[in-house]
């Protein structure tokens, strides 16, 4: 336990300091890897836990960036304001949905679930003279913390560095707290659940309001970084699938399989946009294969060879340490467990 | 036809659902197996079609293991099960419920033609009913469509696993009266399974006794005794 | 009188339908024997597009006269997809099948991009701008022509299902598998074929569409929803259903798309989609999937 | 005199075209352990589903305490203090062994030791050395008693137990019958369905058989099982 907590410590300590000497390009790539991060959490809470798989996820960050962005070009209220609207619609959203919804299973979900982005979508599209339709709404880059705009890419990065923070602390609390218990068990045997008194229905809203409440500040961020919102850029089934699909390679349903699935996956994508600019579509034969692997060899995800890996080679470095120092055996099994 | 079941167990995890079962049934023969709920006895017929992997033991037909065989090809070589729920195809016809029981002779059309003329013999009132779903009839009439189906592929053992489970006495009669007619009639072997000891009885050659995956009793009929028999169900004596 | 527009919107509606109906029986096939939600058959349509397109490309043979060549293609990449990514999991929930067909999807789109490029293809056929008048109202020869080809593929399944030992022995595996196997059924061929079947009924669709639609990498994730929702509509497993909820769906989306907004249709599509499966998520005439 | 903890009154379930129950009427007193048995098919399972309201009737009631909760959904039903387990348990495979037990004193919120509760009704049960351990290394009568821990979580006052002897060894259906008495003597109210009958003999103050939907017999277990009713309900006929 004390070591994880110093990885942990540690890991931010990097995440702070790091940047301060890093290009551009790799800052670019960290605050984008952290949005998808943050948005394969959010699936996880959802699709990963509860096992209803949503194939539209990026609905909510779609709602506060066009509400967020709205209200500051139409009414002048600061972004960071606004973001906090956005987040309540999505949740209340969220709650809408759910109750629709979650009476569908497996197949049927889905597909909902991608119809209901496509009808943002295709809403944002349609209303033109509010949203720009699908040229979207572009904002004019300039100094303006107070209305969330800045030349310099650093606060960017704090900003979306923090959000991680809050969605992994979210993720945590979840993973670790009574929600996260009963999602597991919806996710097991919504049946047995209802045996044991558990209103099934009730908690997959309040699991599916959470996963609104993770996605939903990242629309803000989105829109006030790359100073733009489109339809097609933040109602995105693409994208939607992407995440669930780094969720799904890095281990659904547990607490590290989305963070490593979308912390692999999104750097390897621009890896390879890098080395293979002209191999268009390969990044998508990369994500499909591995879901295939995946899917036939380890159906947990990335996670459970990789827990395995790390779990062996702590054994074996505390082994070597025991040998050195004599080591009680009662701390190796705290560590190990 | 012969079947010879040597040493025959079959497990499920730590479960053991049958323990060095020695079990035969010879050509023309019929042989029940009796024995209470969770003894076994569904368990022992999906393992002779090859529906449950068995743990060890031989199953022979004909002299040959069967074993390893998937269960279509042991239903070409004649064997049959008319399994425990009927499980007739709901939304499938009566008349398309025999001509899949007919599946493994479907090549030979004539022979199909017979074995539907073979079956409505015995279930007359099968004919008139041929162009309904098999959902639409009721208990009994699916268990004789059932067995009926079994029949199509003029199988050379039938196995039976509880026809007269959740039917009405009066229905329970006429199944059995349809068993006596294969037997005396027909002449075609059958291994029958049934929680109704008296009538299971009546129509068998032979009889084996299964209790917690165990044969605790064979014999011929006249010489099980009611009593073994009932305390082997109620655990009391009568 | 019937107002010669909105009549058009309902012609223009059937012949959407026949698009969405097409692709809608290959996929109910899949899913009514095979049980499985087959998120790549999409692409199986795109993939089959490209072969008719380089066949026409590079020996000038006729997209519909392909359809000789197409059906070998599309029996062979059916049989390899089966046999090598899907047959393993077919046991497995839904959840393993949507994941594992959805990298499917992405693997074939992929491929495509690399090898073909983003870009918009097309075959110019002489008889693409063919259209019968009547009393005002256009008909597109080629658009006449898919739908034509729905119901057509929907009529001989149906009597594929209805009067072949195979086909009954297909809706008798979909209806229970182990009485199926007791009759000397072969599951595993039995799986194998449906999903054969289902992606060569897809892919020869293919060809009627490649006369007078765009092809490119996405064109089967752009059709393909629609045809699910389709699917899922007239309840899946069900070709009447298939075939019914297609048409209405089509001319849902037209006459919408005449008298709201092209944009809008799709929104009123998909709403009538959802509300529909709020009241019956078994579909409109599907029967309940027990789980 | 006792009270009834538990009425069922007229209680039909049709399944298509099958009659599952048939105005089945039964009264479950306080404190007992009430056998319900009955051959293969019989509705024994249908009447706990009806009762836990997983099912709807088509016709009767279900009477709790005096009261009718007959339209409550399942949930509402344990809230109120009925609760099951399964005929193959149904266990949470991705939780611990406590966790399992813990899920519905964590939703109750009845305890303010949520981990302390469940671990002791572990012990209880017997399963305290498993508490920390996937479900993966539990066999089957470890699984049935991890179920019967889970609900008695929930704190109940009348526990339906279905077929809770079925696949185990004589040995462990004895450990279950001790189990089920302690549970009962700490205040629980039983029905016990089950068709393996020495189990029923050694638990059971009363019995009460359902053969093809219908009530057919009711009363002391011993005398029951002697009926030629019942012995013919379950062995077909009564051999002569």
């Amino acid at each position: 336990m004390r070591r994880s907590l110093q990885i942990v410590l540690a890991a931010i300590a990097l995440s702070i300091v790091l940047p301060l000497f890093m290009s551009l390009y790799m800052l670019r790539l960290l605050i984008l890897t952290y949005m998808f991060v943050i948005l394969a959490i959010s699936w996880n809470v959802i699709g990963g836990y509860a096992k209803y798989l949503s194939l539209g996820q990026t609905v909510f960050l779609g709602i506060t960036a066009y509400t967020s962005t709205m209200l500051f070009v139409y009414l002048g209220i600061t972004p960071w304001l606004g973001m906090f609207v956005g987040i309540l619609m999505s949740v209340a959203i969220a709650a809408v949905i759910g109750f629709l919804t979650f009476k569908l299973r497996d197949a049927f979900f889905a597909l909902t679930s991608i119809a209901i982005i496509q009808v943002f979508r295709l809403l944002a599209l349609y209303f033109k003279s509010y949203t720009g339709g699908a040229r979207g709404i572009i904002l004019q880059p300039r100094n303006d913390p107070i209305n969330f705009m800045f030349l310099d890419i650093l606060p960017y990065y704090y900003i979306s560095l923090g959000f991680l923070v809050f969605s992994i602390l979210l993720a945590y609390f979840l993973d670790k707290g009574k929600l996260g218990y009963y999602l597991k068990a919806i996710g097991d045997d919504e049946l047995a659940c209802e045996a044991i008194g558990i209103n099934t229905l009730k908690y997959k809203i309040y699991a599916f309001m959470l996963s609104a409440l993770i996605a939903a500040p990242v629309g803000t961020l989105y829109a006030q970084y790359i100073m733009y919102v489109t339809p097609d850029g933040v109602f995105s089934f693409p994208h939607s699938i992407k995440v669930a699909v780094m969720a799904i390679i890095g281990g659904s349903g547990t607490l590290l399989g989305p963070i490593i699935g979308a912390s692999i996956l999104i750097p390897l994508e621009q890896i390879l946009t890098v080395y293979f600019s002209g191999v268009y579509g390969l990044n998508l034969v990369i994500y499909g294969v591995l879901l295939i692997l995946v899917m036939r060899v380890i159906p947990g995800g990335i996670i459970e060879p990789l827990e395995n890996f790390v779990k062996g080679m702590i054994k074996n470095m505390d082994a070597g340490v025991r040998e050195t120092s004599g080591e009680s055996l009662k701390e190796e099994k705290e560590v190990g467990g | 036809m012969k079947l010879e079941i040597r040493n025959l167990s079959v497990e499920i995890g730590e479960l053991t659902l049958l323990k060095d079962i020695n079990l035969t049934v010879s050509e023309g023969e019929v042989v029940g197996v009796v024995g209470p709920n969770g003894a076994g006895k569904s368990t022992l017929l999906k393992a002779i079609m090859g529906l449950i992997n068995v743990s060890s033991g031989e199953i022979m037909y004909n002299d040959k293991k069967i074993n390893g065989l998937p269960t279509y090809e042991r239903v070409e070589l004649g064997l049959a099960l008319v399994p425990e729920g009927r499980h007739i195809f709901p939304n499938l016809t009566v008349r398309e419920n025999l001509l899949l029981g007919a599946y493994v002779i479907r090549k030979d059309k004539k022979k199909v033609e017979e074995r539907i003329e073979f079956v409505l013999d015995l279930f007359p009132w099968m004919r008139e009913r041929l162009n309904q779903l098999g959902g639409n009839l009721s208990g009994g009439q699916q268990q004789m469509l059932a067995i009926a189906r079994a029949l199509m592929s003029n199988p050379k053992l039938l196995l039976l696993d509880e026809p007269s489970a959740g039917l009405a006495p009066i229905i329970v009669s006429d199944v059995y009266k349809v068993i006596s007619t294969l037997k005396n009639e027909v002449g075609i072997s059958m291994l029958l399974v049934d929680q109704n000891v008296k009538k299971t009885l009546e129509v068998s050659d032979r009889a084996y006794v299964l209790e917690r995956g165990r044969l605790v009793l064979e014999g011929r009929p006249e010489e099980l005794y009611k009593e073994d028999i009932v305390r082997a169900y109620m655990g009391v004596k009568v | 009188m019937v107002d010669v527009n909105l009549a058009q919107a309902i012609v223009n509606g059937l012949m959407l339908g026949g698009i969405y109906m097409a692709l809608a029986v290959g996929l109910n096939v899949i899913f009514g024997v095979v049980k499985i939600v087959n998120f790549a058959q999409g692409e199986f349509l795109m993939l089959s597009m490209y072969s008719v397109y380089w066949l026409y490309a590079l020996i000038y043979l006729d997209p519909i006269l392909s359809i000789v060549l197409n059906i070998p293609i599309s029996i062979f990449v059916g049989w390899v997809t089966f046999k090598y990514l899907v047959k393993d999991v077919v046991e497995k929930g839904d959840y393993v099948h949507i994941a594992l067909t959805l990298g499917v999807s992405f693997m074939f789109i992929g491929l495509a991009q690399i090898f073909w490029k983003p870009i918009y293809r097309g075959i110019p056929t002489e008889y693409a701008t063919w259209a019968i008048s009547l009393g005002g109202v256009n008909i597109g020869v080629t658009q006449l022509l898919i739908l034509l080809y729905g119901l057509f593929s929907a009529i001989i399944l149906s009597i594929f299902f209805r009067w072949t030992d195979t086909g009954r022995a297909m809706r008798a595996v979909s209806q229970d598998v182990m009485a199926s196997m007791l009759m000397g059924v072969n599951i595993t061929k039995m799986y194998t074929l449906a999903w054969i079947i289902g992606i060569l009924v897809t892919s020869l669709a293919g060809n009627f569409l490649a006369t007078f639609y765009y092809i490119h990498p996405n064109v089967g994730q752009d059709i393909f929803l629609y045809a699910w929702f389709v699917v899922v509509f007239g309840g899946l497993g069900s070709h009447i259903g298939a075939v019914i909820g297609s048409i209405i769906l089509g001319i849902v989306q037209s006459v919408a798309t005449m008298y709201i907004s092209a944009d809008l249709s799709l929104v009123i599509v998909f709403l009538v989609f959802i509300l529909l499966l709020l009241f019956r998520p078994e579909g409109l005439l599907g029967r309940e999937v027990r789980k | 005199m006792m009270t009834d903890i538990l009425n069922v009154r007229g209680i039909t379930k049709r399944f298509g075209g099958l009659v599952a129950l048939n105005k089945v009427t039964m009264d479950v007193h306080e404190g007992e352990i009430l056998g319900l048995m009955g051959p293969n098919g019989s509705g024994k399972t249908t009447l706990v589903n009806v009762i836990s309201g997983i099912y709807k009737a088509d016709s009767g009631q279900v009477i709790y305490m005096g009261r009718d909760v007959t339209n409550l959904p399942p949930h509402k039903r344990v809230e109120l203090g009925i609760a099951r387990t399964f005929q193959t348990p149904r266990p949470f495979n991705s939780l611990t062994v406590l966790e399992n037990v813990m899920m519905p004193i964590l939703h109750f919120g009845h305890e303010p030791d949520v981990r302390g509760t469940a671990y002791k009704l572990l012990e209880f049960v017997g399963l305290e050395k498993y508490a920390e351990s996937p479900i993966g290394k539990l066999n089957l009568a470890m699984r049935k008693k991890l179920d019967l821990a889970r609900a008695l979580g929930t704190k109940p006052k009348i526990l339906m137990i279905d077929e809770i002897a079925a696949g185990l060894s004589e040995g462990e259906v004895n450990d279950m019958a001790n189990l089920l008495m302690s549970i009962r003597d700490s205040g629980v109210t039983l029905l016990v369905i089950e068709h393996v009958i020495f189990f029923l003999r050694k638990l059971c103050d009363r019995v009460v058989v359902l053969d093809e939907g219908v009530k057919i017999a009711e009363g002391d277990v011993e005398e029951v099982i002697r009926m030629q009713e019942v012995i013919s309900a379950y062995i077909g006929e009564v051999i002569e």
